[in-house]
């Protein structure tokens, strides 16, 4: 009898256990005295914990993401539900939602980011969708020792693994290399899928005396307390203790999501709700179902599928172990959904009912274990307004003199450029995932965003993960801004007019002023790029607490953007197509190195004051460049992102092997100036007229494709003679190379 | 020269959803004896002398650092000594 | 001509081969249960990739098990046309209907990519819309593909020409003589790790798996016409 | 009640990749000690006393039809008699 060994109310009181679980003084004050006005048991209290994190609640998140556009007319399900969701017209719409597990993955790589990726799967089909694509959204420290080649290689087999299995297929995502992401990695994982208007569902459990049913995999003693985890800072002490590690089984979840959506498409009359058992499991699943619909609810644990023996309340309710589903129903049809589970060889057990009174019990061997306001636990755990300030680097940035480059020979400095992580092929990464399972996939890994086309229509969706973390460290509010920008240049790049964002909010410590300032002016950033560029956000998820021993990550708002191609003719890629067409630049070249990958690259760190960015002058450069893919005019698109040009125009050749001659008028460095509102377009000769009329000034013709597999580059400084094939080689290789070479 | 075996497997409260696949499978095939199957992983290693540090050594240390993942798994391991054979 | 697509918990390319079937080629076909008893009715069976039992212990192993794949075997035994790719294949192999086995693909990782292969033999019900040693873009996608028989395995193959595919340039596993399909002695049952259905549109990036279904459909058809 | 363990190895003559990146992985460690490792997978069964089959009867077909594929594997397997412990 394991709850005898639990501690009594009082003890929890006097002991203050509850603060082990991450509740203060005040949190505890208000459930004893304001809320259940007596003292929670042991079993209640680990119920107040998880659903008061940071995780559940969002407590110190909730102003700042009160911050950003939610609506617009093609939104039909913003923040709140498992993912959000936008019309995409004849009667389709797409479902969206990104999701972190860095500090899982940072345990245990490869279940880590399995059930990452299991668990934002599941948010997709919770709410009626089919998933069709997945991204992800990575950050790993310097490729240097062996510890941080153990985690890309795991975190990487641990995505592809889930989702290859599953039979979704990955087609993009990004990743980076900073060393303040040494200790602590992002696995940040983003799931898209279709659905029909009449499919969609809610997480709700409503109308008195209908079913709570359990649906998929037994409850085991997994990653209980794992919410909290996620919330709390790490130190190299405490990482040895730690044993909250889930194991991902996509196989099951295959059967699951299946059936899920079976029992959605084909028994809409008897279900009610649905919503999946992510972070706090069975607790955060079922109170959300109830209170959203202003109901009460009954559990019988005794019912609940057990793996281990001698569960406690406690642990059943706080369990993450993954593939399982809550879903209710109405009363008198449950052996219906037993019937289909049963077909997939799938656990269906009704484990208790819907209420009127917004009261949440439980019940275990015949006890009351649990006795709460169903609101108290869903919805009201205190917001918090935390203090912030703006670090002192900001300031002493705006102090520096921009930063000068130092190139003595620019076709040596290009060769090094290629080879940075962060900028090399990630080739060898994306070819593990399996990303055209499904066969919708027109555009997969490799361009500037994916293109899956929508079966039976003309229509496609573009969709891509983007987030330079490096601005946002020397400007958040800027950062921030141009982060969503990217977004939308993938998108628009590849002929998609963009429809609405996600998020991964990840940050460190928000209870240190400095940083919380970073998460609060971010979001200004964010919010504004998302206004001007018409896309609001639908979902998302906060990452709080990325530091280890004190260290922060970069403020890191990954950044998932959804966009719709109008037409499958209107599909563009970022390779050149054929010797003869003219390449254009897009937008304006200046002087702007702070931030950038070449002052990474020869200084060994960033700094400065950020360059100039112009949301507004973004969108109208955008604008111009899908009118212009639109009218037929375009034959490749890249956005010129980290790197500059000189990245951006040799990506442009690697894809077919093709060179270029081009004259550009400005000094060779400037090659790799990472001004912001850039194209490399590739345009037929017999369209280059109406292209200028297109863009008028802000486009430059500057050379064109050649079939020699040499890039002839002339400058205001030096005549550049560029083996394409050579250069390739090395943009391809240096992953591969460094995971293998010794530390 | 040293012959060693070790053998990893998850620790109790994991889930182990490749054995739970089997276990499903010699039902269906009608081994209902068959009550429950764990499957781990199993090494063979053949380690030669050195000088300087111990056989247990060098095997715990390889272990704890790669063949498992300690946060969840568990390994035990044999250790044979065997007559080198020039 | 009228095909079945066996579903095995966990296969996911089924959708693929459904809609390479019927907007590809324009023959009918169907989904088949695992659990199903009979292939009554069918002209051809497809066995598709994916994750069957999570590709457990080994990819087909638990599989090959279901009920359906004894019918399988009857309805190969018949003579009539029984195709896999993928995970498909891998259950072929381990039911036994084709030697050998698949291994995890040398280099240890999941590979997804468009191949090259290059058609050995063109005297096949799979393959006579093809020609000889012409070369095809298709895509591979799996962990376990690195094909591996004994010696006397591969002279038999050999001898027998039921070496269909191989890799043209570059082996994306490892498998023996760059082995990416094999046929039966028979001529009816064909295995290959690569995804022909995947290749059926050239919005897709490649068409050339168009012919491998049309060729059966032609003679397969024209067998059941003669009977 | 029985506990089985069975051990499934690749043959000899196949090659074992997963060995051979392990062994690299401790060289870059500095294990120059470990002169081979070779991976398998390791099974622990738990068989309930059945009437009218052995148990090794029971295991060794559930090894040949499943466990192992004995085109390039090869298996072996322990049984121990354990007390029911009702
Ligand atoms: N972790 C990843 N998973 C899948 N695809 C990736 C990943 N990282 C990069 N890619 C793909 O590689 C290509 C280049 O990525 P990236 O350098 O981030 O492009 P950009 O700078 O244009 O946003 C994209 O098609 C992207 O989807
Ligand atoms: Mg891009």
């Amino acid at each position: 009898m394991k709850t005898l060994h639990e501690p009594t109310a009082e003890q929890i009181r006097d002991q203050k256990i509850y603060a082990q679980w991450g509740l203060t003084d005040e949190e505890y004050r208000m459930i004893s005295e304001d809320i259940i006005k007596r003292l929670p048991n042991y079993t209640e209290t680990g119920l107040f914990s998880v659903m008061w994190s940071e995780h559940c609640s969002y407590k110190n998140s909730k102003p700042v993401l009160r911050k950003f556009p939610t609506k617009g007319p093609q939104v039909l399900q913003g923040p709140g539900e498992g993912a959000g969701i936008v019309d995409i017209g004849d009667g389709q719409a797409v479902v969206f939602k990104a999701e972190s597990h860095n500090h899982p993955s940072a345990v245990e790589p490869y279940e880590g980011a399995a059930t990452g990726v299991g668990g934002i799967i599941r948010d997709i089909f919770s709410m009626g969708a089919r998933p069709i694509a997945m991204l992800d959204s990575l950050r790993f420290g310097e490729l240097d020792n062996e510890r941080t080649k153990y985690l890309l290689e795991e975190v990487v087999a641990g995505i592809g693994g889930y989702g290859n299995c599953i039979g979704i297929p990955t087609v993009g995502g990004e990743i980076a290399f900073d060393p303040v992401y040494r200790g602590n990695p992002l696995v940040n994982a983003m799931c898209v899928g279709l659905i029909d208007h009449e499919d969609i569902q809610k997480g709700q459990a409503k109308g008195i005396g209908n079913t709570i049913m359990y649906v998929g995999a037994k409850t085991g003693r997994d990653g209980i307390h794992g919410a909290t985890f996620a919330s709390e800072e790490f130190s190299d002490e405490e990482e040895a203790e730690r044993s909250a590690v889930q194991v991902g089984d996509p196989f099951m979840e295959k059967l699951l999501m299946e059936a899920c959506l079976e029992l959605i498409q084909d028994h809409s009359d008897i279900l009610v709700g649905i919503q999946d058992m992510g972070a706090a499991g069975l607790v955060s699943s079922s109170s959300e179902m109830a209170s959203k619909a202003g109901s009460g609810l009954i559990l019988n644990l005794d019912d609940v599928p057990q793996r281990e023996a001698g569960m406690t309340p406690y642990e059943m309710m706080l369990s993450e172990s993954q593939e399982r589903m809550l879903i209710c129903v109405t009363k008198g049809s449950e052996d219906r959904v037993k019937e289909l589970f049963s077909r997939y060889e799938l656990d269906a057990v009704t484990i208790g009912e819907v209420t009127g009174d917004g009261q949440y019990r439980l019940y275990h061997e015949g006890r009351l274990v649990a006795d709460l306001p169903v609101d108290a636990l869903a919805e009201e755990a205190p917001v918090y307004h935390k203090p912030y300030t703006e670090p002192e680097r900001i300031q002493a940035f705006k102090k520096l003199d921009a930063y000068k480059p130092d190139i003595k020979d620019t076709e040596e400095t290009l060769k090094q450029l290629i080879q940075q992580p962060t900028v090399a092929s990630k080739k060898s990464i994306f070819e593990t995932y399996d990303s055209m399972v499904r066969t919708n996939t027109v555009v997969g890994p490799g361009s500037d965003a994916a293109v899956l086309r929508i079966r039976g229509t003309r229509k496609a969706l573009a969709m891509t993960t983007d987030c330079n973390a490096r601005y946002l460290y020397l400007d958040p509010e800027k950062g921030g801004q141009m982060a969503v920008a990217e977004a939308a240049r993938n998108i628009v790049a590849s002929g998609g007019e963009p429809l609405a964002i996600t998020d991964c909010l990840n940050y460190g410590n928000p209870d240190k002023p400095e940083v919380f300032w970073e998460l609060w002016t971010s979001a200004d950033g964010i919010a504004k790029a998302c206004t001007t560029l018409n896309t609001p956000v639908i979902s998302g998820n906060v990452s709080l607490y990325n530091e280890t021993n004190g260290e922060a990550i970069y403020p890191t708002p990954m950044i998932g953007m959804v966009g719709l191609v109008k037409d499958l003719d209107h599909v563009t890629t970022s390779e050149f197509k054929q010797a003869g067409d003219k390449i254009f630049v897009i937008g304006e070249t200046e002087a702007d190195f702070n931030g950038s990958e070449l002052q990474k690259m020869q200084l060994g760190r960033i700094e400065g004051e950020l360059f100039d960015f112009d949301i507004d002058k973004e969108k109208m450069i955008q604008d111009k460049v899908l009118q212009a893919i639109r009218e037929g005019l375009i034959q490749s698109a890249h956005d010129c992102s980290e790197g500059g040009l000189a990245v951006a125009l040799m990506e442009s050749a690697f894809g077919n092997e093709l060179g270029l001659s081009a004259t550009l008028d400005m000094p060779s460095e400037w090659l790799f100036s990472e001004s912001p509102s850039r194209f490399v377009l590739s345009v037929r000769p017999e369209h280059t007229e109406a292209v200028k009329e297109v863009f008028g000034q802000d486009a430059v013709e500057i050379g064109e494709v050649k079939d020699t597999r040499i890039a002839e580059i002339l400058t205001q400084t030096e005549e550049l003679t560029i083996d394409v094939k050579e250069v390739k080689d090395l943009w391809e290789g240096a992953i591969p190379w460094l995971l293998k070479s010794k530390a | 020269m040293y012959n060693v075996k070790v053998y990893v497997t998850y620790k109790e409260s994991i889930l182990d959803p490749q054995g739970e696949a089997v276990r499903g499978a010699v039902h269906r095939m009608g081994f209902d004896e068959i009550e429950d199957i764990r499957i781990g992983k199993y090494f063979e290693i053949k380690v030669s002398d050195t000088a300087d540090r111990s056989v247990e050594e060098v095997i715990e240390t390889i272990c704890d650092k790669l063949l498992a993942n300690v946060v969840m798994e568990s390994y035990r391991y044999e250790i044979e000594r065997v007559k080198e054979t020039v | 001509m009228r095909f079945a697509v066996i579903q095995f918990p966990g296969s996911n390319c089924d959708v693929d081969l459904l809609h390479a079937i019927r907007d590809g080629v324009g023959e009918e076909a169907e989904y088949v249960p695992h659990t199903a008893e009979s292939l009554d009715g069918f002209d051809g069976v497809l066995l598709p990739g994916g994750f069957s039992y999570g590709d457990y212990l080994r990819s087909g192993a638990i599989s090959r098990f279901s009920n359906v794949m004894s019918e399988v075997t009857r309805f190969a035994e018949e003579g009539k046309p029984v195709f896999g790719t993928c995970n498909g294949f891998q259950i072929l192999v381990e039911a036994g209907l084709l030697p050998g086995a698949l291994q995890r693909n040398e280099n240890l990782h999941f590979i997804c990519k468009t191949v090259e292969l290059e058609v050995v033999n063109n005297r096949t019900k799979f393959t006579s819309e093809y020609d000889k040693q012409e070369l095809l873009t298709i895509p591979v996608a799996h962990g376990e593909g690195n094909y591996y028989c004994d010696e006397e395995t591969l002279s038999e193959l050999k001898a027998n020409d039921q070496i269909v595919f191989t890799y043209a340039s570059d082996n994306p596993n490892g498998s023996v003589e760059n082995i990416a399909g094999i046929i039966n002695k028979q001529g009816n049952v064909l295995g290959m790790m690569p995804h022909p259905e995947r290749a059926v549109e050239d919005l897709l990036g490649s068409s050339d798996g168009l012919r491998f279904f049309e060729s059966m459909v032609k003679n397969f058809i024209k067998e059941t016409a003669e009977v």
